[in-house]
């Protein structure tokens, strides 16, 4: 946006959590000096350095505004998207950190695997399971839609699951990401398999894992209400899917 | 487990025995510390003198179990999220098991079982309605 | 080929602590006085069951209660029960409020207030008793 | 050396977009399919689309298959092949139900059926008033889809392999018939080299749009696809025409979509005027994106641009009101509040054209098959979404036409694909199939030039934005033909910085470059070829159309280092060409 007025540029510097598993046992932080325009990104200073100073910096990104879900990342030790932290929004008079997500293994640089999260999406069936066969659509009216809205903005970027420290300590919890998708089905008046969804989510490491900590809903950069969406599968699973 | 949804039984009573330990813990603490002299005026005449009233009696066994038994849930989600090498994980569980155990049915003797005069002991330290010896 | 001006400072290898806002540090305290309580009560339980043993007995544990520094943990244990308590009312509020998750943080805030107008009525009184010979 | 694997499928789908994976879902029941995507699923660019996707269900008011089928027609300034245009219009009616009984979350009517919304072009009977045929979910229909989609490969357990890049197609030649055989992709895990041995290949590898600097288009959109079957010797239909869409964000390219002007937002230059009333003064701001577009620049250019440096102007949302914007239009009032600090209730929001989507790409018959000329088959090799060019969408595609495109012939490519897999044998795949792409990474891996990937990216892109973007001339296309064939000596000296197996997307922007760079010559070579303005395709120095001599497609041919150029009838079956006004 530089041709927008005219807009200063500064240097910033970016503490990055660098991981090679061909040459590193250990993941250590390197520091990169980064010109930068407080309209830019942190993504544009991930860009600057692999495309300026080392071209072996990995990190994902694709859209690069907020809508593929790729570049979730540790931000000044919080979970957000690259393409969606703007630098002025930054203090940078203190040095910018940046390094993976939590909980999930670690492959290099920004990357980790994120296989377990998707394997977790996948066990809550998030599919309509509707056995009616309409001619034409299903009849749905505007507030049938609109009860479970919120959760179908969800893009699986997992900064919620792996900002929550109850999935943090095993892995093994189904994550706020799923119970999200979960919760997108199980209100929707179309789906006719609710209950099996919430059977699923009743069981060990289902919603009743959830400690409420609001760190998922603080890092959804789509603004969901994740802790909301949890609360109301609890809710669901004791007294019974209310739509 | 599944059918049985224990873990949802058991969200639903950290909720239920949490209302109600409000309520038991802050007159318990009230009762022992607030009254005159405080955590000083504490000693046997003190509670045996409370634990002869059928009242105190329940009042104590509800708290006392209630909040052992949300304790030790919790406890057992703690152990859960950070102890992960399932032998420790085994014995720390099974500790805990035990210990509640062990605590709930001595301290529910306790409570019953109490004689609040008992024999040969000087009445200065025996609650007031005790029979001078 | 492209010029290198990174620094390298291979030092530091953990990853930053996450900064959580204050439904994560809310639960840092719940767990942790949680916690704190449950050993406080497994402790409290054995104690109180020497009353059954002996009225002497049950007086001397009684004695090491009455010290300022045990005061002083009881102090501490009060301050942990009270905000357990009030924080497990405001998680109870989430969990089964509509508007719950909407206002946990101002709740907490408010936890926060009333423990410490709670804390500012308990512990002048408690100190005095403990303090005052 | 990276280990190599060998696979054998009945189908093998190349990308995961919308397109890719609604052929999945048509193939996977019948046919042992495997998706192959260089990105998770998820994150292709299907879901930034976001306006909507037509079909002519009458839910709100009337509408009929064949006003969709004339405004396709005219949309594609009468390039658009006709019978295909039939086809998508008549078999968008069930895309959208298909999707829905898919669990597709449509925004809804008050009875209870799926709303519609008005969209650029789109018309009742032949032009004469807007018409609400756009099908839409909020304003993230493309998430909507890929979610969806994506859901419904889920359920039946479709096979993916994220995060493979397919870099070489095999063919097998036999007495000079082509005919596909498999791919080759290197997995970005790993740095290791997979064959995939198949009966049928679909290609759905997306669009191109990142030759030019002012982009909606992904990082990833490098028309990796497109580019492997040109360099297969397989020709390219009607690269000139690329969509560059009216509302970018000032500056950064990233899209607000046309929805926020079916709905009733309104373009104004700086003296606040509604400029499009003298453009187009009975559907106004509501014309095709390529004549906004020319608009806008033209705006511009004689001046009338708002702002400091006086180049953009302004959509003004400000009379739609909050509740419009936060219900029917969240995301985008979300994007100018993120990256432009502008709050669309109270401001205008500075917008300008951004390169958007290729018309042109693989040429295919109806039925999503790739031809080797105008009319030859190649056996067992589809292609479908953006990166084919069937062509519906001619010279200019309608908004909401191009989620239908994939859907209606997503659908076709799947199941095409999946009966000739289930009539024919697996084809032999040719000894060491694999040695090309070998050769090409260990090649790139080891790169130790002196020329930077990043340098010659920013170089190309800042010259297609220069001078194949809106306006184009024969001397601004020569200029940018000039400098791609310099860049292109360039590339050929890198150097490379990450020497490992593992996640070296390093390798893969070098990689992705040279398809771009390919691609990009074909754009301008095909674009200096046609001296006539046609939709999407603008000559300052031909500023009229010219149906007695380019009523037809260009077909572009690799010749060695050569691009040749042919042509290509236009099927015309109802809809003589007319001039067109709005
Ligand atoms: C911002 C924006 C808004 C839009 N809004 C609308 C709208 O409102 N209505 C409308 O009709 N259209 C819209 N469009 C256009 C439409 O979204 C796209 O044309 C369409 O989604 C393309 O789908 P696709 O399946 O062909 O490709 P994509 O969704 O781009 O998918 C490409 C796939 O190919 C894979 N791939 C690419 N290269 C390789 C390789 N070498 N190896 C393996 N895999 C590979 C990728 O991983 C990806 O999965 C919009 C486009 C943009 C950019
Ligand atoms: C005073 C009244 C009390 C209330 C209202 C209360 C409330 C709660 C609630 C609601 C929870 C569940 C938290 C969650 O699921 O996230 C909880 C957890 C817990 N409670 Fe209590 N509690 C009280 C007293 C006690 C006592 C007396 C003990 C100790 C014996 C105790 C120990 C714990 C422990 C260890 C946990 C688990 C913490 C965790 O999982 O993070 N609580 N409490
Ligand atoms: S709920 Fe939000 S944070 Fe979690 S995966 Fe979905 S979009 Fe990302
Ligand atoms: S961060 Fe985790 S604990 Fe619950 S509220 Fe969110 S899932
Ligand atoms: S790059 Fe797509 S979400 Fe950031």
């Amino acid at each position: 946006m530089s041709e927008l007025g005219v807009v200063q540029s500064f240097t910033v510097t970016f503490i990055v959590r660098r991981f090679n598993p061909e040459t590193d046992t250990e993941p250590y932080w390197q520091d990169f000096d980064v010109e930068m325009f407080s309209t830019d990104r942190v993504l544009d200073g991930l860009h600057k350095i692999k495309w300026d100073q080392d071209g072996s910096l990995s990190f994902r990104r694709s859209c690069a505004h907020g809508i593929c879900g790729s570049d979730a990342m540790r931000i000044n030790g919080r979970n957000r998207l690259a393409c969606k932290t703007l630098i002025k929004d930054l203090d940078i008079s203190k040095p910018v950190y940046v390094e993976a997500i939590k909980g999930l293994p670690l492959e290099k640089d920004l990357i980790v695997d994120m296989e377990p999260f998707f394997a977790a999406y996948r066990e809550v069936q998030p599919f309509l399971q509707s056995t009616s066969k309409p001619k034409k659509e299903h009849h749905q009216t505007i507030e049938q839609r609109e009860r479970f809205d919120d959760t179908t903005k969800c893009i699986l970027c997992a900064a919620c699951t792996t900002s929550c420290p109850v999935f943090w300590t095993d892995g093994q919890y189904f994550g706020p990401a799923a119970i999200v998708s979960a919760h997108r089905f199980i209100f929707d008046s179309r789906d006719e398999a609710s209950q099996v969804r919430l059977d699923i989510l009743n069981s060990k490491e289902g919603v009743w894992r959830c400690r409420t900590t609001f760190n998922c809903t603080e890092a959804c950069p789509r603004g969901i209400e994740v802790t909301k969406a949890i609360a109301e599968v609890k809710q669901a699973a004791i007294s019974g899917v209310r739509r | 487990m599944k059918t049985l949804r224990l873990e949802r039984l058991g969200w639903i009573f950290m909720r239920l025995s949490g209302v109600v330990l409000i309520a038991l813990i802050f007159t318990h603490l009230t009762v022992n510390l607030m009254q005159d002299g405080g955590v000083k005026a504490i000693d046997f005449a003190f509670v045996a003198g409370k634990l002869a009233n059928p009242f105190w009696q329940w009042f104590d066994t509800a708290l006392l179990w209630l909040a052992l038994i949300h304790g030790t849930n919790g406890m057992r989600v703690v152990i859960q999220d950070y102890v992960l090498r399932p032998r420790l994980r085994k014995v720390l569980l099974t500790l805990l098991a035990v210990s509640t155990v062990t605590l709930i049915v001595l301290g529910t003797l306790v409570i019953f079982t109490l004689d609040p005069c008992p024999a040969g002991t000087p009445a200065d330290l025996l609650p007031s309605f005790c029979p001078a010896v | 080929m492209v010029d290198t001006a990174a620094r390298e400072t291979r030092t530091v290898i953990r990853g930053t602590l996450y900064r959580g806002h204050e439904g994560m540090w809310s639960w840092v305290l719940h767990r942790i006085t949680g916690i704190a309580i449950y050993f406080f009560l497994l402790v409290h339980v054995l104690d109180t069951a020497t009353v059954r043993l002996d009225p002497e007995i049950y007086n001397t544990v009684m004695g090491a209660y009455k010290t300022p520094l045990m005061g002083l943990g009881e102090a501490g244990l009060v301050a942990a029960i009270i905000f357990h308590a009030l924080n497990g009312l405001r998680i109870i509020l989430v969990d089964y409020t509509k508007w719950g998750t909407r206002y946990q943080k101002v709740m907490f805030y408010v936890v926060l207030a009333l423990w410490v107008v709670l804390m500012a009525g308990f512990l002048p009184r408690h100190l005095a008793h403990v303090f005052a010979g | 050396m990276p280990t190599v694997h060998h696979h054998e499928y009945d189908v093998v789908i190349v990308g995961a977009g919308g397109a890719g994976m609604r052929a999945a879902i048509e193939s996977a029941p019948k046919a042992k399919t495997a998706v192959i995507t260089k990105l998770y699923p998820t994150r292709s660019h299907t879901g930034a689309a976001q306006g909507g996707m037509a079909a002519a269900l009458a839910n709100v008011e009337e509408d009929s298959w064949e006003w969709h089928t004339f405004d396709t027609v005219k949309g594609g300034d009468y390039l658009v092949d006709q019978d295909a245009a039939e086809i998508l219009a008549k078999e968008a009616i069930d895309a959208v139900l298909d999707l829905e009984n898919m669990g597709l979350p449509f925004n809804r009517t008050p009875e209870g059926t799926i709303d519609q919304r008005r969209f650029g072009g789109h018309t009742r009977d032949h032009g004469k008033a807007p018409v609400r045929r756009a099908c839409y979910a909020a304003d993230r229909t493309g998430h909507m889809i890929l979610q969806t989609l994506f859901q419904n490969c889920v359920k039946l357990g479709v096979e993916f392999h994220n995060e493979f890049y397919v870099l070489d197609l095999v063919l097998s030649e036999d007495k000079g018939t082509k005919r596909a055989t498999g791919v080759v992709a290197y997995e970005l895990a790993t740095g290791d080299i997979h064959v995939f041995n198949a009966t049928s290949v679909v290609f759905a590898t997306g669009g191109f749009g990142k030759m030019f600097k002012t982009t909606s288009n992904a990082h990833t959109l490098t028309g990796d696809g497109v580019g492997i079957i040109w360099r297969k010797g397989i020709p390219l239909e009607d690269m000139e025409f690329f969509q560059f869409h009216p509302t970018g964000l000032a500056g950064l390219g990233i899209l607000l979509t046309e929805g926020a002007r079916g709905e009733g937002a309104i373009l104004r230059n700086a003296s606040g005027e509604r400029f499009m009333e003298r453009y187009a003064p009975t559907i106004k701001d509501l014309a095709p994106r390529d004549i906004v577009s020319r608009c806008m620049v033209q705006e511009v250019a004689e001046g009338r641009g708002a702002g400091p440096h006086k180049d953009y102007v302004l959509l003004d949302c400000t009379h739609l009101g909050a509740e419009v914007l936060e219900t029917k239009l969240p995301d985008i009032t979300e994007f100018a509040r993120t990256y432009l600090g502008v709050d669309p209730v109270v401001e205008p929001v500075p917008v300008m054209p951004t390169a958007h989507y290729a018309m042109g790409g693989i040429p295919t018959n109806t039925d999503a098959q790739v031809l080797a000329d105008n009319t030859t088959v190649i056996p067992g090799l589809y292609a479908a979404g953006e990166c084919a060019c069937v062509s519906v969408h001619g010279s200019n595609r309608l908004g909401t036409n191009s989620l239908l495109d994939i859907n209606v012939f997503g659908k076709r490519a799947g199941r095409n694909a999946a009966e000739y897999a289930k009539k024919n044998k697996r084809p032999a795949l040719a000894k060491n199939a694999e040695s090309f792409v070998l050769d090409l990474v260990e090649t790139m891996r080891t790169a130790d030039g002196t020329e930077s990937v990043a340098a010659i990216r920013k170089e190309l892109q800042a010259e297609m934005d220069r001078n194949a973007q809106v306006f184009r001339t024969e001397e601004s296309l020569k200029h940018a033909e000039d400098v791609i064939i310099n860049l292109r000596k360039r590339y050929a000296k890198i150097g490379i910085h990450d020497r490992g197996q593992r996640f070296n997307t390093d390798l893969l922007e070098a990689i992705e470059l040279g398809f771009l760079l390919d691609l990009a010559q074909v754009v301008v070579v095909s674009a200096r070829n046609r001296k006539e303005s046609r939709g999407g395709h603008m000559r300052d120095d031909f500023p009229d159309r010219n149906d007695k001599k380019y009523m037809q497609h260009t077909m572009a041919y690799k010749k060695g280092e050569k691009i040749d150029l042919g042509w290509k009838p236009v099927v015309i079956t109802n809809y003589q060409p007319m001039e067109r006004k709005y």
